[in-house]
């Protein structure tokens, strides 16, 4: 669908270091990185709205870098909305459909009853809460149906179930063959929804992978980090045991590997905690949970071994109970030589 | 609710001191006036004529300002370069320039002897006493009025609207002409309303390119220089009154209905 | 498209011109007198300087047409009517019951009166109003009345009578010196001078010429006398005239004495001659004849 | 970035219209000024005096306009009421009032004889033929290009902004000095530029008020009429240089350093 | 802390009803609810900035109704930042001190060191990211110490190991004592971060109760939808048995009730889904899994039951496999009456 080569951009204080990426047609691909990473300068360079250093943009094979953006066909949905402060909101909805061939009327009563505007139609915008701009800014773009869809934290501002409603639309039309470019701070998101996930930080693309692959197999400490495997130990490698460099400990890992300094993940899901000796010996250690940090439907409950390590590991709220662990006493940890990460 | 109600009325006082400074003076015309002579003035040809007269070659140089200025100003608005602050600075030069000044320049520039003047003479057209001199004249002093006011106008509007207007299908005229444009209304509504009735005041400078054809504000003068002030102060009643109108009118379609949403806030 | 016929006159004339404008338009259908008026200096210049398209100049002193135009612009200069120096005042001028012929020079320098006159270098009718005033000192045997009148702080100069007359009206201003026909015309009252004061009489040149002023020169910086000489009003066709045969025709038609000389009589203002100013060789036939040696 | 500088280039082109427009008489008055003059003239006390006297009698005029009409223009653009048209009409009317009107007018107004005037000649103020009179008369025609710029500046601020202003403890005074003045910065200069301008450039209202003592436009128009334009165009070049020099400076000033982060959007 | 009696607002075509709330000291409240509910505009009223058509507002026992935001020493980040665009992102975050006794510079370094705004303090807010903007704004707020901190969706832009952080820090500054009243569409957040917890809906305030309560104990068919109770079931009830309507099943619950009519709710995370016929045979059916949605680290596997039920349980992704359900397959599912809530 669409290739990036190359794509610089200079903002002064902040650059976009050559970034290759190429996107199937009809794929849900995700972008993810830390706050001021660059997903948003990515995004509106591939809609053609930022003027490039160097770097060459091409579409089903058609080089579109110097295409102006309107004939691009790609809609972009901004994480401010953007809205167009003086007209109704119906007007905003309709409004790209004054330079589309074939205008899908149809589709926009859609669109208006799936992301109940119903009521909103003659409102100015700015009279609209934050979920609802973010409603009309999502509807305004589809009503075009563009063959590329960019999504700016499309989802952010809404509760919980309009949000799953609206990623239930978003996979159905993806399905239906709309390739969707999106950039979202919600890991479950990335996981229902994303075919393969991009991860860039400080303006450099870090890696490109299938979005469970990006999860367990961080391309390197950075990505390891943002993603959330809290776990990383530097070890020394020999065959399939991994010693952690100043402690004691010896971790069993999946493959034989030669001889080598490495870093090591874990991810804090993979780590069971239990009150006593679990049943596997393999990568198991006695310790003590030294802080219970609720994290919603988790826990993320850090455990010091006896060995000296010192590891976080996700436990149910509602294991937390019947598994009675509890801060400050003793317990044992255990985790699958297949769930750790050598980088 | 009664706070902020008490500081709007604060404001409202402080500024009470310019509407009367304004309407003082007005009042004392109107009330001065002689309406028995307003209203047959109102059927004088020579009145309504000079009048209408004022009214359109101003509202055609406003035309042509907004045709030219109004690009130029959305390029002032969105580029920043080096002598930007000049360029502003001399399209402001106008506004200074005393109008007899103003009307000597601009006449020399289009006197029949000058290049210029000469080219459009060849071309037919009469500089000098004719509806153009009057137009020229009236370009000349309220260009400035109108580039700033939309300038500024232009200043409110986000880039990032505009943007988002583009990757929905439009064309940058399209997103110009649709968004861009309207969003800046109030900046070209007071830029119309000012380059027009800047237009229509101007006497010193229309004078020299063109004392006959009579705009208002000339026979506004040649009548108190006949027959006195009782004869000249009518037609200027008649013309604030028409323009008051206009204003008026302009005003309401630029205001809409933001009515509700503002109070809100 | 009709003749059009464009006439630059003094501001004083406009009440007599636009008369004039309107009989000469009835008599010769198809033509259209464009009139345009201001200062006599203003408008000599614009016809010198900025090329102004006028086929007659009729100057409130026959000197501007002297100064300004002779010979390089025009090359002739006839004489017409006269005017008084009077003492316009209106309905809210303070001392305005008691004000007379005898009194002025008193009231006028009362220290709650305000007075004032047109700017002497850019407008004749301004250093008439001086020499007016040193003419009083005279006649009245007021010594040291224009040296007094000078140093008042409540004399005012204007640019032209036209802001004189709104100063009057409005009460800002108590007396002003103006021209006899401009308080008529703008339906004001007046103090009428006496004769031997009032640069009326053309026959009281000897006297008048007693007084004399600095005026600014050619240019800034320098100066020149003025003597005082009745008030004489001058026309001509200037040279760059665009409707010459036109121009002579109205002349004509405003120095006939049943024509424009009747209407001026009319409005306050004395004739005189008409008859030609210095050199009158190239006075063109037709107006020649209409002129008294 | 060749497409958007095209679309530029294109804006430009049309507005250098107007810019040519405007410098084509400027610097035709240039050329044909005599500069041994001009560079005398300034060395002339008379021209001096008179063009320092334009220039503080506008700025003292500008400086109470701003007092009395920023609450007003922040009190229009925050404001919706009744009758907002009808305000906004009348403060405009100046505009399109021929100046010798508005100089008859103001004059009725404040002349002594007046309850107005009267008041001031009480206090021992002057109205008529005095400074006061010059800036009573700059007033009157400048009030409304200023109160529109800074109303239409005011307008771009957002209320949000404010208000999270007022929650870090600021109260609306400082919230309206701090926060609403600065963001209507473009607005303000704009308005300040156009009030003081208009003010230097008038001639036809400030002659009514007063003659003397002169400033520019009545030395410029009285050289005219006695000496010729030889005399009075190095006198007006000199204003134009003048004001052409404070109009940068306010520009840069206002300008900021904006540069940057505009032409990467 | 703060009391409010009796709030209402009227926006036109939105009305906030006669709204009632109580905050303790040193509470972290939460106000949930969906798209358009009102939850920004109750969050404005109690900074001062909305008139009021009635109601009464207390902090300490003091009436505060008419006293102007600046004097009420609460700040509010806005969900749309609210920066001053004029000012450098240093000032920006300095401000409040102008206005406060004792500025506390030292405060506002560690501020900036820990929302790492470092690198953007002379930079103008217009260029940051969106989560950069939002970082400022929150220390903006924070820097003037204010005694109730108002937040609406402050952390909504930001990545989760940065949100993470921040939330760390929020429940410190709770600790310390402030008082925080936060907006939020993260259950998450609420979970781990709140007290206690308002739900908000149409203008109308349907729940206040400990966070806890109001996921398994919603006051209403509403706020049960909202909390994401997919199950809900019209039911007979007798004694301690709920007879589904129009279909055979009958469901345990856990205490005898009278008879009436009644809704049942059950959260899809306390049914468990199985292969095999689980061991229990209390609220136990056998159906057919009817979709498998994923919904970020878990499913939503759907089964339709033999006795027609059709019920949505949370299935991990991990177990998904290792428990080997396929959509169109067999399976059990079973929950405890514990787990059934009736309203
Ligand atoms: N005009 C500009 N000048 C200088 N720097 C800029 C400009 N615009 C953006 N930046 C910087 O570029 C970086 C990337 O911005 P971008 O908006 O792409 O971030 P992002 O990845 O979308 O972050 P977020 O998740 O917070 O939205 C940020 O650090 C931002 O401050
Ligand atoms: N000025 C206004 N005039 C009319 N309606 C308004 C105005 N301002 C807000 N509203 C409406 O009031 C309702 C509540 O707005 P509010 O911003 O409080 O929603 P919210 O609960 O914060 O929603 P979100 O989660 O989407 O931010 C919305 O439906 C909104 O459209
Ligand atoms: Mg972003
Ligand atoms: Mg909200």
């Amino acid at each position: 669908m669409i290739e990036i080569q190359d794509l610089s951009i200079n903002l002064g204080t902040f650059q976009l270091n050559s970034l290759s990426l190429k996107v199937e047609p009809g794929e849900f691909f995700m972008v993810v990185g830390p706050s001021g990473a660059g997903k948003t300068i990515l995004l509106e360079a591939i809609a053609g709205l930022r003027p490039l250093v160097q770097g060459k943009i091409t579409v089903a094979g058609r080089d579109i870098t110097d295409l102006p953006p309107e004939k691009r066909n790609v809609a972009l949905v901004y994480q401010d909305y953007a809205l167009f402060p003086h007209m109704s909101v119906l007007h905003n909805i309709e409004w790209g459909l004054n330079f589309v061939d074939k205008p899908d009327k149809k589709r926009v009563n859609e669109l208006i009853g799936l992301f109940r505007l119903e009521s909103l139609l003659a409102r100015s915008p700015e009279t609209l809460s934050g979920g609802e701009q973010q409603r009309v800014s999502l509807a305004r773009a589809l009503a075009v149906k563009p063959t590329l869809l960019l999504l700016d934290e499309p989802l952010s501002a809404l509760d919980p179930s309009f949000r799953e409603e609206l990623s239930d639309y978003l996979a159905e039309i993806n399905k239906a063959g709309m390739t969707i470019i999106m950039v979202t701070h919600d890991f479950g998101e990335v996981l229902s929804l994303g075919n393969r996930v991009a991860v860039i930080t400080d303006g450099t693309l870090q890696q490109t992978d299938d979005v469970r692959t990006v999860f367990k197999e961080p391309a390197n400490r950075r990505v390891a980090e943002f993603v959330g495997m809290k776990n990383l130990i530097e070890c020394d490698i020999c065959s399939n045991r991994a010693s952690v460099v100043d402690y004691s400990a010896i971790i069993e890992i999946k493959d034989g590997r030669p001889e080598r300094k490495a870093l090591l993940g874990i991810r804090p899901e993979d780590i069971l905690v239990s009150k006593t000796c679990p049943l596997s010996k393999l990568n198991t250690f006695r310790g003590k949970a030294v802080s219970l940090i609720p994290r919603g439907m988790v826990f993320d409950v850090t455990v010091q071994t006896e060995s000296r390590l010192r590891l976080t590991a996700n436990v149910l709220s509602s294991d937390l109970v019947s598994k009675n662990i509890r801060a400050g006493e003793e317990c044992w940890i255990n985790f699958d030589p297949e769930s750790v990460h050598i980088f | 609710m009664h706070r902020s109600s008490r500081e709007s009325i604060f404001m409202l006082l402080m500024g009470s001191f310019l509407v009367i400074y304004i309407l003082w003076p007005l009042v004392g015309l109107f009330v001065r006036a002689d309406w028995d002579l307003v209203v047959s003035s109102a059927r004088d040809r020579e009145v309504t004529g000079a009048i209408w007269r004022s009214i359109w070659t101003a509202a055609v140089s406003t035309g042509i300002i907004a045709f030219f200025g109004t690009p130029l100003a959305y390029f002032l608005a969105r580029k920043d370069f080096r002598g930007k602050a000049f360029l502003e600075a001399i399209i402001d030069v106008p506004i200074m320039i005393p109008h007899t000044v103003a009307g000597i320049a601009v006449l020399m520039a289009f006197s029949p002897k000058a290049p210029l003047g000469s080219l459009l003479v060849k071309i037919g057209l009469s500089p000098v006493n004719s509806h153009l001199g009057i137009i020229l004249a009236c370009m000349f002093v309220s260009i400035p009025f109108y580039v700033d006011a939309v300038r500024d106008g232009f200043y409110g509007v986000s880039p990032r609207v505009e943007k988002a207007a583009r990757t929905l299908g439009a064309s940058f005229p399209q997103v110009f002409f649709r968004i861009s444009l309207p969003l800046a209304r109030k900046g070209i509504v007071s830029g119309l309303i000012m380059s027009w009735a800047r237009g229509v005041s101007e006497f010193g400078a229309v004078v020299m390119m063109a004392y006959h054809p009579m705009v208002a504000p000339t026979l506004i003068y040649d009548r108190f220089a006949t027959f006195g002030l009782k004869y000249s102060t009518p037609v200027a009643v008649q013309l604030i009154i028409v323009c008051l109108g206009m204003f008026l009118v302009l005003r309401l379609v630029s205001a809409g209905k933001r009515r509700e949403d503002m109070n809100n806030d | 498209a009709a003749e059009k016929i464009m006439v630059y006159h003094a501001g004083s004339l406009s009440a007599p011109m636009a008369k004039i404008e309107a009989l000469y338009e009835a008599a010769n259908p198809g033509v259209d007198v464009l009139r345009e008026s201001g200062g006599s200096n203003a408008l000599a210049r614009k016809i010198t300087d900025l090329g102004g398209a006028c086929d007659v100049f009729l100057s409130a002193d026959y000197l501007v047409i002297e100064k300004l135009l002779r010979p390089a612009g025009a090359e002739w200069n006839a004489l017409f009517a006269s005017n008084a120096i009077v003492l316009m005042y209106g309905p809210k001028s303070k001392y305005n019951n008691e004000v007379n012929a005898k009194n002025w020079t008193k009231v006028m320098m009362r220290p709650d009166v305000n007075w004032g006159h047109s700017e002497p270098d850019a407008d004749p009718c301004g250093y008439r109003s001086l020499l007016v005033i040193q003419l009083a000192e005279k006649f009245y045997g007021d010594k040291g009345l224009y040296e007094r009148a000078m140093k008042d702080p409540k004399r005012a100069v204007r640019q032209k009578a036209i802001e004189l007359v709104a100063m009057v009206e409005s009460g800002a201003m108590d007396y002003a010196f103006e021209y006899k026909s401009v308080a008529v015309q703008h339906k004001l009252d007046y103090v009428q001078l006496p004769p031997e004061i009032n640069l009326m009489d053309p026959a009281r040149d000897k006297e008048y010429s007693t007084v004399s002023i600095e005026l600014s020169g050619k240019e800034p910086g320098t100066k020149m006398k003025v003597k005082g000489e009745p008030i004489v009003y001058g026309l001509t066709i200037p040279k760059t005239a665009p409707n010459n045969k036109g121009a002579l025709d109205f002349v004509k038609f405003v120095l006939d004495p049943n024509g424009g000389l009747k209407v001026f009589q009319e409005m306050g203002q004395d004739i005189v001659g008409p008859s030609s100013y210095g050199d009158g060789s190239k006075i063109p036939a037709e107006v020649q004849k209409m002129l008294k040696k």
